[in-house]
């Protein structure tokens, strides 16, 4: 780019006067005179190239509502790098509302839950995974036996896919209950 | 829905909308909550559909909608039987359909013959004028796409809305059409797979009842002994119980009363997988819950809002849970197409995917092995997800899961660039194929089926007509065969093209196979016997009936009465804290319920205890904003969607507000007829009725006036808080669904 | 010559935000700092209630290129207006010149004052080596070098957001007015019927 | 004072005001391409609190839609940012010629008193250290705002970069800060003022009493720094940002031409104070440092002011 090109706009009294008279961006004919000295800039020489060359693009579905739009996530060493338009998509032609253009904050979220934690004596703690399902595991024991396994609610969630929900459905049938239930009922 | 047409899935599918000529959207926001589904109803528009939009509120929806009525919240049903009634009365329905494939609509017409545009309009509250430019302009145009949302099934009457809805479109042949059909969009992203997975405390995966069929079916499927399965419930009458609903599970705790409904105990423990409990109503209730259970588990990404609601100071763990991204696996979206998610980033941090955290705790609970039985199936080990794909594949039946292998779903995935958007027909590799095989997919080389009920195509390209698979008993009380009333045939009249068998039949079993003209050798018979197209594991009876033609679940009739429910025609009832209390006394709600997902429901008591109207005189519609998502658990965490929604409000009409003396901005209480309040922002705003006020359900944080943000563990509290509008959304649940009435809500406010 | 331009299509515009979103996430841009925004008026009036959303027009003769003291603007010869933060030193008059308040200011200089300016670039990067690391840091993705059009247009739900080449926009303007049959294309949009006073 | 006239009380102030009538004429008559009319409109309804430029309600959805959008009626006050910002690059210059042509015009008219100074060591302290320190701070926060101002209108020579933006930045800061030092002036410039206060309240600030022809040059320095301060602060708070843009732009706009025209305007005064203290009287400046004066150079000089301190005993 040229750096002094401001300075002939300035100095090229043709080009600004005819700028002052039409005040701004008015008429067609007066931006064809002024566009004759105005500073283009050549873009510089563009080829195909990849951003981020030898990523992954893998092809997932938008975990927002039941429309069921496509994501292209690029995937490079194991990192999520860039969302990418699913244009191809059938159902959402590459279209996203907010909450799906900002998928891939699921993964650069700051504030998610990092690690076990329990509640104990009024603060959180953090904890192991196998002292947090050990712990969890001998407490439901000890309900099923005193108060029977109907003493168990479960919640399953409208947010996992099929084969986890199938399973969640059949850990319950096995924790011996029918209290389960999930957002199809709200 | 399900009761009505066989099944409880949209009918047709978004892009398939670009072919209606009129769209009604009746309890449905879906610029808002399906921006991308909206996409497609614009380019209806643009060939040429009309657009009705019948909402409390102005939405965003509404402001493309080429007619606007606005009626007040519950009384979609006298709507409805309005339309009805000037759609018969002009000679508009489609006779010949209903005869062919409708029970008993004349008792719907019956019925609606009391809602003239006169009743309609005042309970509706709209004019008899605008009501029938809806009317005319939906039965003119041809075909017509109906499509609900919340708005219809968050009600006491919520399930007589989703009847209602189907018969008034099969008044107009709408159904089993391009461009036409009932089109219910779904919330989250796999509340449809949830659902046929059965994540429900009514039934087990596919639908299938919980009775000792079922899970004596299931007990095979998942490789266990059935006495084994039994063994691990109370009882087997437990066994066989509907269980606690998301809705109603806070009074199991509260209530001891409710304990004898579930086995002489009180609830204890709360485990709760990815579900924002705060998003149904009474979160105040949701709360002493909580604070009175024994153990409280809470599985998620982020930090379940409701583990800071609470005042418990033990016992309260929070497991880290993959996101979905971190995951793969099938998810079905609204219209029943089961698309491949594959895993993006392995799981973060400590994360471990759902299933994984059930294996451990099954580990530990002492039945991984049989827990992961059917999962194996005879191999060495199992591969997730892929296994568990097959393992519903040969369990789920009665929807047709069969054709929806994983291998498909991926080579789908891999070129969803060819299906054709307006059809979901695929091309070149798929060739024939639908997207997403939505279901029924009724074996490997059935194409799925992105319109149902239709009968101008043959079953092995989709076709199908209603499912005759009512109920046990016939109206006249006797088990459904052919069962008839005043000489209507519950079969269908008609059949899908292609198919060898003239006319309705029942469904498919071993033993009525051959009376449909198919014959099977001796080793087949051998094999399918006693067995019907539900149970039959060797797929014989499904694909011998494809190959004639014949629908696997029958050709009925749909039920425009349902002769098992309360209702047995939808009715029109008052919402338990009604806005027209004058109208209580014509349009009364239901009796108390008992044991209604074992507890104690009141209706008519609860109705009845006040003039609620006189000491709460604002009608409350919630419903979800753009930005978020459910509770927004996951959206108000995100610094972006936090910055453009990051503020709870209550929209309210100007001249409401002036008559409290409210100015644009003021801090005003909201008092709820149980016993929350809350403190939000008076936002004015055009788009509510002068009677009512809109509040977002997505935010939490925020408790009566106090912020829960210490409350959090540290560094995972969202950018946004916001006041929990559930907390004064008022009591009352589904006749049949026991789905919450968030929308029929009662509230007085004052300026803060 | 073509030229690069943005066109939003209010007929179907829904007011979703997700062409903000999108630009936000695939730039990486700090809060505050809107690139693109969607605009509604007559929020629940019935019938009157339209949504926009706006960003850089990408001017033919761009006012902020004329106003700047340090001549960091330039365009290219495919019309799309760049920068160069480089040279720019946040005095904002930029986006007192520029008549759909695209210029945009973080917090980000000495005493959280505002710092240099960022806008649109139509997902075209800047004067920094093309996709280096450099040129993301500063202006975001460069995805017209990697021959994609705009994040914002590509995501938008209902594509009401169309970006390309002017030619091929007015194609599908064209298009859609048609079959709308309402006329629209007779009204047109934008400044000359603003002036008119119509 | 009761025998002069009306003229001789006010001849400063006329003649200040019409140089300025006339300097204004021709600028607004022959180079702005302002809508006045709007800017006058523009300003009743700004003081009755609607800054966001809407005069008219929009007569089509389309205006509404700009409006909402973009801030309204952009073509009568943005092309005049955008001339005067082009117009300062290379314009400014004869501002300053005619500047430095009225520096010479006084020069050559009162030329440079030289007081006799016999006895040096026989000083009174004039000015206090606060005093001091304020006129200094404004001496140099002065430089640093006319050096970074100019740092931006000629951003052009510069071509930018990260110390221009750092000067700009600084700017911002130090204009801020100017804001204090600006307050103390406006007191100052009102001291003694006829039917303000009987005596003289503020003659601590500073002592002597003002001639018309000295405080119309404090006044004017202390309305331009008001619209300096005002406008600055202005800009600087209502931060630029997209939700809010289309209510303020107009406001913004409208007072960076305030700041631009202040800033051209103060000039003046500021050079008047140059040759005031570095220029009129051989011995001012070093004072102004020391705080101490020579008594002879007060009773040559400024009698007034020796005996204002004489009355508060400090001489």
């Amino acid at each position: 780019m040229s750096p002094r090109n401001s300075t002939e706009l300035l100095n090229s009294k043709m080009g600004r006067r005819s700028f002052l008279k039409m005040g701004a961006l008015t008429s067609v004919g007066a931006v064809a005179v002024c566009s004759a000295s105005e500073p283009i800039v050549k873009a510089t020489p563009q080829q195909l190239k990849e951003a981020y060359p030898g990523s992954k693009k893998v092809k997932t579905i938008c975990t927002h509502c039941s429309v069921g739009c496509g994501i292209i996530a690029e995937v490079k060493d194991g990192v999520w790098v860039r969302q990418e338009v699913a244009q191809e998509h059938p159902v959402s032609l590459g279209g996203h509302c907010c909450k799906g253009a900002d998928l891939i904050d699921k993964v650069r979220s700051t504030n998610r839950l990092r690690y076990p934690t329990v509640k104990k004596d009024g603060v959180w703690e953090r904890i192991g995974w196998d002292e947090a399902l050990d712990s969890v595991s001998a407490q439901i024991q000890a309900l099923q036996k005193k108060y029977g396994p109907d003493s168990i609610m479960m919640l399953g969630s409208a947010k996992v896919s099929n084969e986890q929900s199938y399973y969640i459905r059949k850990f319950a049938a096995f924790m011996g209950t029918n209290n389960i239930d999930h957002q199809a009922r709200i | 829905m399900a009761n009505t047409l066989g099944y409880g899935g949209m009918t047709n599918h978004l892009g398939d909308m670009q072919n209606s000529k009129v769209i009604l959207i009746m309890g449905a926001n879906p610029a808002v909550n399906h921006p991308v589904g909206m996409q497609h109803i614009l380019k209806g528009k643009e060939n040429g559909a009309k657009i009705i939009s019948i909402d409390p509120r102005y939405t965003k929806t509404s402001a493309h909608a080429d007619l606007f009525a606005r009626i007040r919240t519950g009384t979609d049903i006298a709507f409805l039987y309005g339309m009805i009634r000037y759609i018969v009365k002009n000679n508009l329905h489609d006779k010949q359909y209903l005869d062919e494939r409708v029970f008993d609509w004349e008792s719907i017409v019956v019925e609606a013959e009391q809602y003239t545009p006169d009743v309609v309009a005042n309970v509706c509250g709209c004019t008899a004028e605008k009501f029938l430019e809806v009317v005319k302009l939906f039965a003119e145009n041809s075909p017509g796409c109906l499509i609900w949302n919340q708005g219809w099934t968050q009600h006491t009457i919520g399930t007589s809305n989703t009847r209602l809805g189907p018969i008034m479109q099969m008044f107009l042949g709408n159904i089993g059409k391009v461009g036409g059909g009932c089109n219910i969009l779904r919330g989250h992203d796999n509340v449809q797979g949830a659902s046929d997975m059965a994540n429900l405390s009514d039934i087990l995966p596919g639908y299938y009842p919980i009775n000792e069929g079922s899970w004596k079916y299931y007990s095979g499927q998942w490789q266990v002994d059935y006495e084994w399965l039994k063994g691990r419930f109370k009882t087997k009458d437990m066994m066989e119980k509907k269980g606690f609903a998301l809705s109603t599970w806070p009074w199991g705790v509260i209530d001891d009363e409710n304990a004898e409904n579930n086995a002489g105990t009180p609830l204890k423990a709360l485990i709760c997988i990815g579900n924002g409990i705060s998003t149904i109503t009474m979160t105040h209730k949701t709360k002493e819950a909580l604070d009175k259970l024994d153990l409280v588990v809470f599985i998620d990404p982020y930090v379940n809002d409701a583990a800071v609601i609470t005042d418990r100071t033990d016992n309260m763990f929070l497991l880290p849970a993959a996101s979905q991204v971190e995951s793969s696996g099938s998810v079905a979206a609204t219209n029943r197409s089961y698309q491949w998610r594959s895993q993006v980033v392995k799981p973060l941090y400590e994360a471990k995917e759902d299933h994984d955290i059930l294996f451990e705790f099954a580990k530990r609970l002492g039945f991984y092995e049989e827990f992961t039985r059917s999962l194996k199936n005879g191999k060495p080990s199992y591969e997730w997800p892929e296994d568990a794909t097959r393992e519903f594949n040969r369990a789920v039946k009665t929807i047709g899961l069969q054709g929806v292998t994983p291998e498909r779903m991926k080579r789908q995935q891999e070129n969803w660039a060819l299906f054709d958007p307006l059809t979901l027909r695929g091309s070149g590799v798929v060739e024939g194929e639908y997207y997403g095989l939505p279901w029924p997919c009724w074996s490997d080389k059935h194409p799925g089926t992105p319109i149902m009920y239709r009968t101008d195509v043959s079953v092995m390209e989709g076709g199908m007509g209603f499912r005759a698979g009512w109920t046990d008993k016939g109206p006249d009380g006797k088990p459904v065969v052919v069962a008839e009333k005043n000489g209507q045939t519950l079969l269908a009249v008609n059949e899908p093209i292609g198919s060898r068998f003239k006319g309705g039949h029942l469904e498919i079993t071993a033993d009525n196979i051959e009376s449909f003209g198919i014959t099977l050798t001796a080793e087949e018979k051998e094999k399918v016997k006693g067995k019907n197209w539900k149970n039959d594991n060797t797929y014989i009876l499904v694909n011998k009936a494809l190959e004639a033609g014949l629908c696997p679940y029958g050709n009925g009739k749909a039920r425009a009465r349902a002769w098992d429910w309360a209702d047995q025609l939808p009715k029109h009832r008052e919402p338990l804290h009604s806005f027209r209390q004058d109208l209580v006394a014509k349009y009364p709600t239901f009796e108390d319920k008992k044991d209604h997902y074992r507890t104690n429901i009141r209706y008519a008591s609860e109705q009845n205890k006040q003039n609620w109207v006189a000491d709460f005189p604002i009608n409350v519609v919630t419903g979800r904003i753009v930005e978020h998502m459910g509770t927004g658990t996951e959206t108000r965490a995100s610094k972006y969607l936090a910055e453009l929604s990051g503020e709870m409000y209550a929209h309210i009409h100007p001249t409401l507000a002036k008559k409290y003396g409210v100015d644009n901005g003021d801090m005003i209480w909201v008092h709820g007829t149980g016993e929350g309040k809350i403190k939000v922002k008076a936002v004015y705003s055009y788009s509510v009725a002068e009677t009512d006020i809109f509040m977002p359900q997505n935010f939490s944080g925020l408790w009566s006036g106090k912020s829960l943000v210490d409350k959090y563990p540290k560094g995972t509290a969202p950018y946004a808080l916001g006041e929990n509008s559930n907390q004064v959304t008022s009591y009352g649940y589904d006749i049949v669904t026991a789905c919450p009435e968030t929308k029929c809500t009662l509230v007085r406010i004052e300026k803060a | 010559m073509s030229r690069m331009k943005f066109y939003c299509d209010d007929y179907r515009c829904i007011d979703c935000n997700g062409c903000v979103v999108a630009c936000k996430e695939a730039h990486e841009i700090p809060v505050g700092v809107n690139r693109r925004r969607v605009i509604t008026i007559n929020e629940g009036i019935e019938g009157k209630q339209k949504s926009l959303s706006v960003a850089c027009m990408h001017c033919s003769d761009a006012p902020c290129q004329k106003v700047c003291p340090t001549d960091c603007f330039y365009i290219r010869t495919d019309g799309i207006v760049l920068h160069d933060k480089d040279k720019c030193i946040g005095c904002g008059y930029c986006l007192y010149a520029c008549p759909f308040g695209a210029p945009q200011f973080g917090h980000e200089g000495i005493f959280g004052v505002k710092g240099v300016m960022d806008k649109c670039t139509f997902c075209a990067g800047g004067p920094d080596e093309t996709l280096s690391e450099n040129e993301f840091e500063h202006y975001g993705q460069n995805r017209i070098a990697e021959g994609k059009i705009p994040m914002c247009a590509s995501m938008c739900s209902t594509k009401a957001l169309i970006a390309g080449d002017a030619s091929e926009v007015d194609k599908i303007y064209e298009y859609r007015t048609a079959k709308r049959g309402d006329n629209t294309s007779l009204k047109p949009y934008g400044w000359e019927a603003y002036n008119n006073g119509k | 004072m009761e025998s002069k006239t009306f003229w001789e009380c006010n001849k400063a102030y006329i003649l200040t005001a019409l140089g300025l009538g006339v300097v204004g004429f021709v600028f607004v008559g022959f180079l702005m391409i302002m809508d006045w009319g709007y800017l006058i409109q523009y300003t009743m309804h700004a003081l009755i609190g609607d800054t966001s430029g809407v005069l008219t309600a929009p007569a089509s959805e389309l205006e509404q839609m700009v409006n909402a959008a973009f801030g309204p009626a952009y073509n009568s006050v943005a092309p005049e940012i955008i001339r005067a910002s082009n117009e300062r690059q290379e314009y400014i210059w004869y501002v300053f010629f005619a500047e430095i042509m009225i520096f010479v015009f006084l020069y050559i008219k009162n030329g440079r008193v030289t007081p006799t100074i016999t006895r040096p060591n026989d000083t009174v302290q004039v000015l206090t250290s606060f005093q001091r320190a304020v006129i200094w701070l404004n001496i140099g926060m002065i430089s640093i705002l006319v050096l970074t101002g100019f740092n931006i209108t000629w951003g052009l020579r510069s071509e930018g970069g990260d110390i221009p933006r750092i000067l700009r930045e600084f700017h911002e800061l130090t204009g801020l800060a100017w804001i204090g030092v600006w307050l103390v002036f406006t007191v100052i410039a009102a001291k003694d003022m006829k039917g303000w206060r009987k005596n003289s309240t503020f003659r601590h600030f500073l002592p002597g009493s003002f001639k018309p022809s000295k405080r119309v040059i404090w006044f004017f320095y202390a309305a331009m720094g008001a619209a300096l301060c005002f406008s600055g602060a202005m800009i600087i708070t209502l931060h630029p940002s997209s939700l809010t843009h289309a209510d303020v732009i107009q406001f913004r706009r409208v007072l960076l031409y305030l700041h631009f025209g202040a800033s051209v305007l103060i000039m003046f005064f500021i050079l008047d104070f140059v040759y005031a203290s570095a220029v009129s009287v051989k011995g001012y400046l070093k004072g102004l440092w020391s705080g101490n004066y020579p008594r002879e150079y007060l009773e040559q000089v400024a009698p007034d002011v020796l005996e204002d301190l004489k009355k508060a005993g400090r001489a």
